[in-house]
Formats: C-alpha cells, structure tokens, sequence
C-alpha cells in the first residue's frame, strides 16, 4: 500500500489581530504539527467537533492556506520543493466537492461551463474535447446530457451535489477532498451521492479526504480515521476498528455522543460534560484534559505524543 | 450500479417558469417606467418637440400664466418666465439636462464604485486597507455639502456637474459592492474556482462580477433619483448647471422670487418633472430590489 | 475595551486626516488657488503677497503642512465678504442649525418610529403600503420643492406662516417640516426593517410560544431590540441635519450653516465654505466615533467581533 | 381516547397563497395522540410539514395558513376552536416549545431572571420579586452554579451550553404538561447535543412531561422517542412505538428511510438510496404521494391514495401493503435496496 498523498507535523497557526490599530491578541493554533497519510485508493475520514481544524486541514491540503509548519509530500515529494509545472500537477491532481450544493456552483454559469471551468483553466484543449468530456462526466455521475446547458437553478441540492463532483473528476484527479459532501442534504439524497462517491472510487481508483460530523458517515466512507481536537490528532488508525473500540477518553466520547441507529442500541454511557475551551487559550497540557474523566495531574503540564496502541496511535498519557 | 434520477422536466421547468410569471405578474412598475421611457423620448427628440427656443424669450411676454388661467394663451402652453421664455419647451429641454446629467454620472460612479468595490472586497490586506480608509473619510461628507464644495472649487458646467456627482457617489457604490463581495469570496464557488486554478483577475471577472451585477443595477437604479435630486439642488443654489441652460433645479430657483407674487407655475411644473422622474426612479429601484436582489431588501 | 477605543479612534483620525488631505489637493491641484483663496478683485501686488502668505510658492507638503496646522490651530480663514474670522461666523450661526435639526429630528422620529412600526407589524396589510408610499414621497421629493410649495400653500394662498427668516416657533414649523420629512422617511425604513428582523428572531418566538399577549411580545421583547439601530442613525443624523440643511435654510431664508455656505458660494467668499465642509465632515468622523465607542459598551459582542 | 393527553384527529393545515390560486397541503389528514409523559418523535424529511404539525398544534401559523379541518385534543379540550386569548394562556404554560436555535432564543436585552420568570408573572400573576425567586429555582433546577448571580447576567455572559439550560428553564416555569422541541439539536456539535438530549430526557422526568421530537433525524428518535411517526409529504405515512417501527417498517418509505443512514456496526457496501424528489404540495398526485419513488408500488398506487390502515393496536401506515389482506407477504414485496430491484 502506498500513500498518495502524506502530512508531516502539518501546522497552521493564525494571528489573531485585525486592521491597521488592532495589535496582536496572541496565536491560534488551528492545525497543530499533525501526520497523517492518505493510501492509494483509500478514504481517510477525518472527524471532530467545531474549532477542531478539520476544515483548516482541507484548506491546507487543498492548497487554500499555506502551511505554517511541516510539510505536505504529494507521491513522495514534498509540496515545498516542487516547481512550477510540478505545483500545477498537483493542482490537478487534488479537487474539492464542498458542503452546500448551493454555494457551489456559480449561478451565472451554464452547468457544462462550470464542469469545464477546471479543464479550460489548466490544459489547452479544444472546444469539442471539452464538450465531449462534459457529457462523459455527466453520465458517470448519472446526470441526463441536456443538463449541460441549463443553469444551476434548474436543480434540486441531490443534483447540483452530483454537477459539483463532475467538476472535481473533469481533470482526473487523484485526491478528492470532501468537506460535509452530505450535510446539507435531506437524508433520503444522503445516501445517493454517498453511494456514487464510493462507486466513484472503486472504478477511478480515488483517494478521498472525508471530512464530516456526522461519525456514521464517516465510519461507512472511511478505510482510516483521524480524530482531531482544538488542532490535534487524538487517535488514527483503522476505521470500523477505531469506531467500534475507540481507546481515546475524547474518542470515546465523542463516539458515546453519537445517535444510535436503532432503539436497541441506546448506550446509557455518562454524558461528556463541559464545552470546546476556546482555541485563542487552549487549556495546558493535554488540551482535552478539563473535560477529561481520567484526567491525572501530569495531563495538566504535559501534552501526550501519538504513540501506537494495538496497531492505533493513540494521543494519551493512559496508553504508555 | 444504477445512479437514476428524477426526470428533470419537473425539476426544471417549473422554477424558470415560475420566475418568468412572477416577473410579468408582481407588481411590475408599469407607470414609472413609461413616465421614464416618456422622459427619455422628450429628452433625445428635444429638438423637434419643443415649440420655442428654450434659451431665448422676450420681455413684452413675461409672466404669461399657463393657458387655462385668465390671461393665458394657447400660444404658451405653461406660460412664459421672468424674461419671457417659453416653460414648456424649457421643460422639455431640462428633461434632456437632467437625463444627460443623471445617466452619466451614475453611470460614473458605478463604474468606480464597482471596480473599487470588487478590488477592496476581494484582494483584501492594504489595497481594501487604503480603499476603505478613502471611502470613510469620504463619505463623512454630506453629498450635498461636498458636491457644493467641489462645484464651488471647479466651477459650474454640465461635464463638472456630472464628474463631481461621480466622484461624490461612488463611494456609497464601493461600500455596497465590498460588502457583497466579501460574502461571495465566502461562498464555496469562488474557493472551488482557486482550487481549479483560476488567476485572481479571472476570479474576479467570471465569479464576483457577474453576481455583483444585479446589486450595481438595482442600486444605480436607485441612485439615479438621488443624483436627479442633487443635480437640482446644486442647480438650484446656482453652483449646477449655468444659465441660460435649461434645468429643471435652476428654473425653479429663477421661480422663486415670483412665487410670493402668485407665479405659481414657474416653479410648480419643474418641480412636479422632477418629483416623476425621481419618484419613478426609485419605485422601479424598488422593485428591481425585491426582484433582483432578496440580500438588499434590507438596505 | 481600551484597545477598541485607541483602534477606533486611530481609524477616524486617519479619516480626519484623508479628509484634510482631499479637500487641501481638490483646492491645489485643480485650477490655480489664487483665484479661490485670493479676494477677487485684488492687485496683483495683493495676489504675490497672499501667494506668498498661503505657501503658494513652496513645494505641496510644505503647503499641506502650513494648511493642517492653521486649521489644527483653530484658523479657518477670513471671510471675504464679513471680515471676520470664518469661525466666528461658524458658531454664531451654529445655535441656529441647532434649534432646526432638533426641532426636525422630534419630528422624523414622531413620524418615522411609530409607523415604521405599525408597517412591520402589519406588514403587507394597508398600513405598510401608507408608510411606504410616504417615505418613498420623503426620499424622492427635493427638498427645496417641498419647500416651495408650502410656501405657495401656507403662506402665499393661507398666510398662516411666514415664509422666511427666523423669530418664533411659527417661522420653525414649515423648514423643520421639510428637513424632517426626509428623514421620518429613512427613519421609518430603518425601523420596519430592524422591526422585521427582530419580529422574525428565535427570542421573540419564543416569546409567542411563553403565551405573552402580543402587544407585551412587541412593546417589550421586539421594540427594545428593534430600536437600537434606529437611535444609532438619529444621533448621527442630527449632527447630519445640520450639515445639510442648505436647500432648507436658503428657501426659508434660515440664518443657519446652511445658509451660510450658500452665502459663501454667492458671494465668492472660499473660506466660509471651506469652513463648512472642514467642520461638517469632522463633526460627522467625531460623531460615528463617539456612536461606536457607545455602542461597544452598550453591546460587547460588538468589541469581541469587529 | 379519552385518557389520552394529546390526540389529533385528522388535523389539516394549509398554505393559502394571495392570489388563493395555490393551496400547499401542509398538514394533511394527520392523526396522532400522546400519553402524559410519554415521547412521540415526528420524523420527515424538509418539507415534510412536521414544523407546521407543531405550529399547528400551538395555533401559531403563519399568516398565510390555517387549520382546515379536525381536532386538537388537549387535556379533553379542542384547541381548533379555542378562542385566541384563551389559547394564549395555554402556550407557555401548558404546553412550551423548544426553538431550532437554542443559543440564538434568549433576548440580548434582559437578565436571565426577568426571561426565565416571565412566564410566571404573565400566567399565574407572580409578583415581580416572587417571580425573581422562582426563576432562581428554576436556573438551579437545571444545575447552573451560583444561580443567585447568575439570575441578574445577560445572555452575552453565558457560555452556550448554559444558555440550552436557561431555555429548558424558561420551558419548565410553568410546570406544562407537554414539551415540544423542534429540531432542538440540528446546529449543536455531538457533544453538547448529547448534554441537551440528556437535559431533556431528565427534565422529562423529574416533571413527568410529554415530550415531542420533531426533527429530520432518525437517531435522536431511536436515542430519546416511545412513538414515532414518520411524515411524508404533509401526511403521517407510519406510525408506532419506535422498536416495532425501527426492527419492521411497514411502509416503503420507513422502509427506505431506515436504509440509507450508514450504520457504526455494520459494514455495508451499498446504502438504500430513494430515488427522486418528494413531490411539490402545491401539486399532489391523484394516488399516493410516495408512490413515484417506491420501488414496490403497483397500479392501484398511482390512482388510490391509501388511507391510515391499523395493523395492530398503536401501528398504522398509509399504504396498500398494509392492507389486512396483503400485510403478511409485505417483507417479500419490498427490496432492501435498489440495486436489487432493478
């Protein structure tokens, strides 16, 4: 198995200070040193709560932040050291499908300019070609040939879900990142583009960032799992293991949080108490430990590294 | 697998043909928009509907009343001024005046505001820094109190009138536009249009300025009452457009001083024109408004 | 808090200071300043020594230097016309613009704040189109046109109200009239549309559902809430009011800054009218600030987000 | 029937557009009842009208609907037809509702103490002071710490897992019978969801309340509901206690619904996908409004609506395979998914 595309100690720190008089309010570390590495064919699904940086993440893979520390390696070499034409490849090579189908497509455009727009940007291509591989992308997504030329008005959230992933395959990429594909979609369509997208990747061979809140989701897409929060990893590793038997006190939590899919399953596990502290003073050591029922006074003053546990890294003084 | 979808046809036919009935049904505004056509049709063909030469009258003939009060005569429709010109062909050549002048500038001023506004709002760090900090200082100004200002410095003449108008309004176009802007540069699009590669500049021109477009029409719609007015006014004060010409603002100031004296008309029918145009302006603003742009409904 | 305030005060002296630097480079860079800053009709002598006295003759930030410092210093200028320093000129008449625009403004906001409310409440309904059409009237109505034909109708065809000057309360009515009437009309915008969107927020639903009678869910829950913004925009409008007062007070013939800066326009006299937009545009700059500074202590989600 | 303490009997809501030319069908038809403390989850997709059944349920529509038909049976009262002061005084404090937006439902401007007291002041006429004291039971009812400072804050000085505790206050104050929540939990991250669904379920005990779920959501129905009725285009398409329901959908959609969420504990390659959108309600079909999507539907779908058939006592659903006569065969009829059928 090879990893397509690898974080290393990935960091990105904001300055809180605003306008010409504002000052520096101090760092916040939205993304702090993390690794994680997305396998050839594979979804990584990445989970957490509000202010945990997934969406920070997405960005930094996606090229739309630059990193604040460490290094993103793209088929084994670093992001950094690339040139011109090679930075380009890797702009091809990595799209996007966001959240709300309907702040994703431009209104003003026709659906096959939209598709198209990515192709026309980066490779000379001729006008038939393009139209040619407009009605192709429509097709594998399961869209009529005639909605190219219709606005995206014309389609409910379900379709314009699917016109959004037809643009992120038109330059056949190799990594797709997808923020909440679903969350903005009634539950009966949730399970359409769900469906395509794991259909999508076992016939192109893609390799997913899936990020989500909704952890059944993730747990269905996902092959590995990274749990983030206020920055860092907590615990990675396998899916439907790390799901199952989640190690974490946070991952426990979180997974203790989520609704059981059939009445027969409500889990009467003690509540987590307490809120997200907030990332401009994140608490010292381990930054889950206020919330934390295990916590010791050593959680306080030192922050855990990832440690492997049973075939898992695992973030937790706990586990050593 | 099979990936089957709802026949679009009901999807799609119906919300395109529902805005196309919504926009002949609700309440279009039929009347300000002929009032508007009329005034454009009086303004372009000036030249061959007025009955006199606006600008020349004479002496023995001032002060006719309007046709149907006693002393009027059919040969002066609205009756003769203080030196005896005709105030209907002086309307219907300020309808050119205040046209001419009103198009022009907002047509000025949106053209910056919208290209500062689009610059600011979506390039950010100093260039908004330096646009904002302009604007603000700016628009601490009354337009009036700074149209009076600029009038008094360049001196009247209908180009000044209309490059000072401009470079009064444009600031309110670039405060709108940024504001817009800055939330579509929120919208997931434009995001996905970096990842695919796009230039800035591109950006800027295929995604933020097509969706702008209906904001700079529905407030350049809008606007047009307001440089209408304010082009009267300055008229008005004498710092607007110079005498003899005709303009809607400076006839009725000549007016003024008949007015304690029951010469009603010279300043009652420019300022019933200028009341239509202005009026008319700004209900189809409205509507467009409701119409175009549900984000401004609030403005 | 501290830091907002140093922010938000750094801000309006910049704008301050932009604001000098336009209104100095409009006089300098177009046309020749002689002609504005010297008495017409003066020698060429006088001209060579007034060129000399403005700076005229030296490079442009020396210029802007001798300028911002005679107007930091609190010297505006001689007015051509009055022989007397501009600003004395300024505040005799200011207590004039005063007594207007408070007048003008008890009136936008008897007009503007309960039918804008009454709109809202019954939005659609009869009562919201009647609001509309008058402050549509307000907006696009000019003012000297308004003026006039009170004029015509009060005191040429009624002769109930004088129709220029000042005295009593009878030679207010018809100019406070005419100002206020374009702002009851922004003031009842504001109000219909702050009142709609309280009326639309969770609190006031909720409100419904406690069981409060509907004239407790509006009076108390959406009015206070409702109202901020519109008393926001009337502390800046007063001081607004009397700075554009022109059009009002040269029809009524009201001895106020307005007038003032029409007399100056009139007579040439350049200082009097550089005077009143210098100190029109730092009252408003002082004013949004003071706003701010005001609203951040009433409300500090505002110091937390901006 | 009659010790019911909540019952709806073919309640209809419709949306009247100005011209009157439109008629969206809302709420159709809907019947449906409630034990005093026991959890009714309405399920639906957006559209579905389950916000209108609550609304319908408080009498407060929006101007352009209205209740067209049936009965509301509170407490052995009709509601329908209560007159509007009356109806007031039921609001609050027989009956609270919860808002989508728990952060977003406290008035900037007042102390948590006059919000939280209101209710009392106005139905039961507790005096300013009496009410302050009351309200300061209520905050330490919901375990807010130093309630006696707390009482006097704003808003703006509570964390926002403080402020779900204040709005489960404000709906406590009155002691109602019942609680309706609608969409209680749509904006709040696992974790504090978990907290107000665990509020919830204890002020549900402690006031031995009636709880009603409405929400999109079929996990917080299995985590928190006894009942559960499943909306479809403004009608109740199944109903039933929300084991049965969950382990033997009897209608299609159910069926289809339970399908397609992704599940932690089981590996499923393919999900359930319901093909299609739900149909406009300005502009039903003839037969069952389901029946466009359903993979099992047969001729007499197109042209019949089915009415409510009773399976067993409490489960009901609205469609032809639920008729007595076919009812046996029905796991046969229906594909699990999709793919499978075609």
């Amino acid at each position: 198995m090879t990893a397509v595309m690898e974080a290393k100690g990935l960091s990105k720190h904001f300055q809180a200070r605003r306008g010409l008089f504002g000052g520096s309010r101090g760092v916040v570390r939205a993304v702090d040193e993390i690794s994680f590495a997305i396998e050839t064919g594979h979804t990584l699904g990445v989970v957490g709560e509000s202010g945990c940086g997934k969406t920070t993440t997405a960005k930094l893979v996606l090229g739309l932040e630059t990193p604040s520390g460490g290094s993103i390696q793209f088929e084994g070499r670093d992001l950094e050291t690339l040139d011109t034409p090679g930075r380009r490849r890797y702009r091809k090579s990595v799209q996007a499908v966001f959240q709300d189908p309907y702040a994703s497509l431009n209104p003003r455009m026709r659906i096959s300019a939209i598709i198209a727009e990515p192709l026309v940007t980066n490779e000379k291509t001729v006008a038939p070609e393009v139209r040619h591989r407009v009605l192709e992308l429509l097709d594998l997504v399961g869209l009529p040939e005639r909605s190219a030329d219709l606005f995206p008005h014309e389609f409910s959230g379900g379709q314009r879900q699917r016109i959004a992933i037809a643009r992120a395959l038109v330059l056949s990429p190799q990594v797709i990142v997808l923020d909440e594909p679903v969350s903005a979609l009634d539950v009966s369509i949730r399970a359409q583009i769900l469906n395509l997208l794991r259909s999508l990747q076992t016939r192109l061979g893609l390799s997913y960032l899936f990020i989500a809140h909704d952890l059944a989701a993730v747990a269905h897409m996902s092959h590995e799992i990274v749990v983030m929060y206020l920055g860092k990893i907590v615990e990675s590793g396998e899916a439907r293991a790390l799901a199952l038997s989640p190690k974490h006190p946070y991952t426990k939590a979180l997974f203790a949080a989520a609704l059981p899919s059939h009445p027969d399953e409500r889990s009467d596990e003690p509540v987590l108490q307490g809120e997200v502290p907030s990332p401009l003073s994140p608490p010292s050591g381990c930054h889950f430990h206020p919330r934390c029922p295990h916590a010791t006074a050593r959680c306080a003053q030192e922050a855990p590294r990832l440690r492997p546990v049973e075939g898992r890294q695992v973030a937790c003084h706990l586990f050593e | 697998m099979t990936v089957t979808t709802t026949p679009l046809a009901a999807a799609a036919a119906s919300p395109a043909a529902r805005t196309l009935k919504l926009w002949r049904l609700e309440g279009f505004p039929l009347i300000p928009v002929l009032i508007l056509l009329l005034i454009a049709f009086v303004a372009v063909f000036a030249d061959f509907l007025a009955p006199y030469d606006p600008q020349i009258g004479s002496l023995a003939r001032r002060f006719r009343p309007p046709a149907w009060e006693a002393g009027g005569s059919m040969a002066h429709l609205l009756g003769t001024d203080h030196v005896g010109r005709d105030v209907l062909s002086r309307l219907i050549f300020g309808a050119r005046v205040s046209m001419v002048v009103g198009l022009t500038a907002v047509l000025v001023a949106g053209g910056i505001g919208t290209l500062l506004g689009i610059l600011s709002g979506y390039l950010g760090g100093w260039v908004d820094q330096v646009i904002m900090r302009v604007t603000d200082a700016w628009l601490a100004l009354p337009a009036l109190t700074f149209a009076i200002f600029l009038a008094a410095i360049v001196g009247p003449s209908e180009l000044n009138i209309i490059v000072i108008l401009g470079g009064v309004y444009w600031t309110r176009y670039a405060r709108v536009v940024r504001g817009e802007v800055l939330s579509l540069k929120q919208r997931e699009f434009v995001r996905l249009a970096v990842v695919a590669g796009c230039s800035k500049w591109l950006i800027m021109r295929r995604h933020i300025l097509p969706n702008v477009l209906n904001s700079a029409i529905v407030l350049a719609t809008l606007m047009l009452g307001v440089v209408i007015v304010t082009e009267a006014s300055l008229s008005f004060l004498g710092v607007g457009v110079p005498p003899p010409k005709p303009a809607w603002g400076l006839m009725m100031a000549d007016g003024k001083k008949g007015l304690m004296v029951g010469y009603w008309w010279l300043t009652v029918f420019p300022g019933i024109c200028i009341m239509l145009m202005v009026l008319s302006a700004n209900l189809l603003g409205d509507w467009l408004r409701v119409k175009l742009d549900p984000q401004l409904r609030q403005l | 808090m501290k830091q907002f305030i140093v922010r938000r005060v750094g801000y309006s002296l910049l704008s301050l200071f932009l604001l000098s630097v336009t209104i100095f480079l409009f006089v300098r860079v177009t046309g020749d300043p002689t002609t504005l800053l010297v008495e017409p009709g003066a020698s060429p002598e006088d001209i060579e020594n007034m060129r000399h006295q403005f700076g005229l003759d030296q490079p442009l930030w020396v210029q802007y230097w001798l300028f911002a410092t005679s107007f930091v210093t609190g010297d505006l200028g001689q007015s051509f016309y009055y022989r007397t320093p501009v600003l004395e000129l300024y505040f005799q008449r200011l207590p004039n613009s005063l007594q207007l625009a408070a007048v003008a403004m008890v009136l936008s906001l008897l007009i503007g704040i309960p039918s804008g409310i009454l709109a809202a409440v019954r939005v659609g309904g009869f009562w919201d189109s009647a609001g509309k059409t008058f402050s549509l009237l307000g907006l696009s109505l000019p003012q000297f046109w308004v003026g006039l034909v009170l004029i015509l109708f009060f005191s040429v065809y009624l002769g109930w109200l004088p129709s220029s000057g000042s005295g009593g309360i009878l030679h207010l009515l018809m100019p406070a009239f005419t100002l206020g009437w374009y702002f009851a009309a922004a003031h009842m915008r504001l109000t219909r549309s702050s009142m709609l969107e309280v009326l639309d927020s969770e609190y006031v639903k909720l409100a419904r559902l406690k069981g409060l009678p509907e004239a407790l869910v509006i009076g108390k829950h959406a009015l206070k809430n409702a109202l901020i913004p519109v008393i926001t925009l009337a502390g800046i409008n007063l001081v607004v009011m009397i700075n554009v007062a022109v059009v009002v007070e040269t029809v009524f013939a009201w001895p106020g800054i307005g007038r003032l800066l029409y007399e100056g326009i009139t007579f040439r006299d350049f200082p009097v009218v550089q005077c009143v937009v210098v100190l029109g545009g730092s009252m408003i700059i002082v004013v949004n600030l003071l706003v701010d500074i005001l609203y951040a202590y009433i409300d500090p989600r505002i110091r937390l987000e901006s | 029937m009659a010790n019911k303490l909540l019952s709806l009997e073919n309640v209809s809501a419709h949306y009247v557009s100005q011209q009157g030319t439109r008629v969206v069908r809302a709420v159709d038809e809907v019947t449906l009842s409630l034990d005093a403390g026991e959890t009714l989850g309405i399920v639906g997709e957006s559209g579905s009208g389950k916000s209108t059944l609550a609304l319908t349920i408080l009498r407060l529509l929006p101007k352009a609907a209205r209740i067209v038909g049936g009965r509301i049976m509170f407490e052995g009262e009709d509601l329908v037809d209560k007159p509007a002061a009356e109806m007031r005084r039921v609001r609050g404090k027989r009956i609270a509702m919860i808002l989508q937006d728990p952060m977003a439902s406290l008035n900037p401007l007042f102390t948590i103490g006059d919000q939280v007291g209101e209710p009392l002041r106005v139905h039961e006429g507790a005096s300013r002071s009496s009410a302050w004291q009351r309200a300061i039971d209520l905050i330490k009812s919901v375990r807010i710490a130093s309630p006696q400072t707390r009482v006097a804050q704003f808003p703006h000085e509570m964390s926002g897992g403080m402020r779900q505790r204040i709005v489960g206050a404000i709906g406590m104050s009155c002691e109602p019978r019942l609680l309706i929540a609608d969409e209680p939990t749509t904006s709040l991250d696992l974790t504090i969801q978990a907290q107000y669904l665990d509020l919830l379920r204890e002020l549900q005990r402690t006031h031995g309340l009636a709880l009603i779920f409405i929400t999109h959501n079929l996990g917080i129905v299995a985590k928190m509901c006894d009942q559960l009725a499943v909306m479809y285009a403004g009608r109740v398409v199944e109903q039933g206690p929300v084991s049965r329901v969950f382990s033997q959908p009897l209608h299609p959609y159910t069926k289809a619904l339970l399908g397609s969420i992704p599940r932690m504990t089981e590996e499923r390659e393919q999900l359930t996908a319901i093909d299609g959108q739900p149909p406009d309600l300005a502009n039903l079909p003839a037969g069952c409004s389901f029946a466009a999507r359903c993979p099992a539907a047969f001729a007499r779908c197109q042209v019949e609506a089915p009415p409510d058939f009773t399976v067993e006592p409490g489960r009901s659903a609205r469609c032809w395979l639920a008729a007595p006569t076919v009812h046996a065969s029905i796991d046969q009829t229906i594909p699990l998914s999709r793919s499978a059928a075609s």
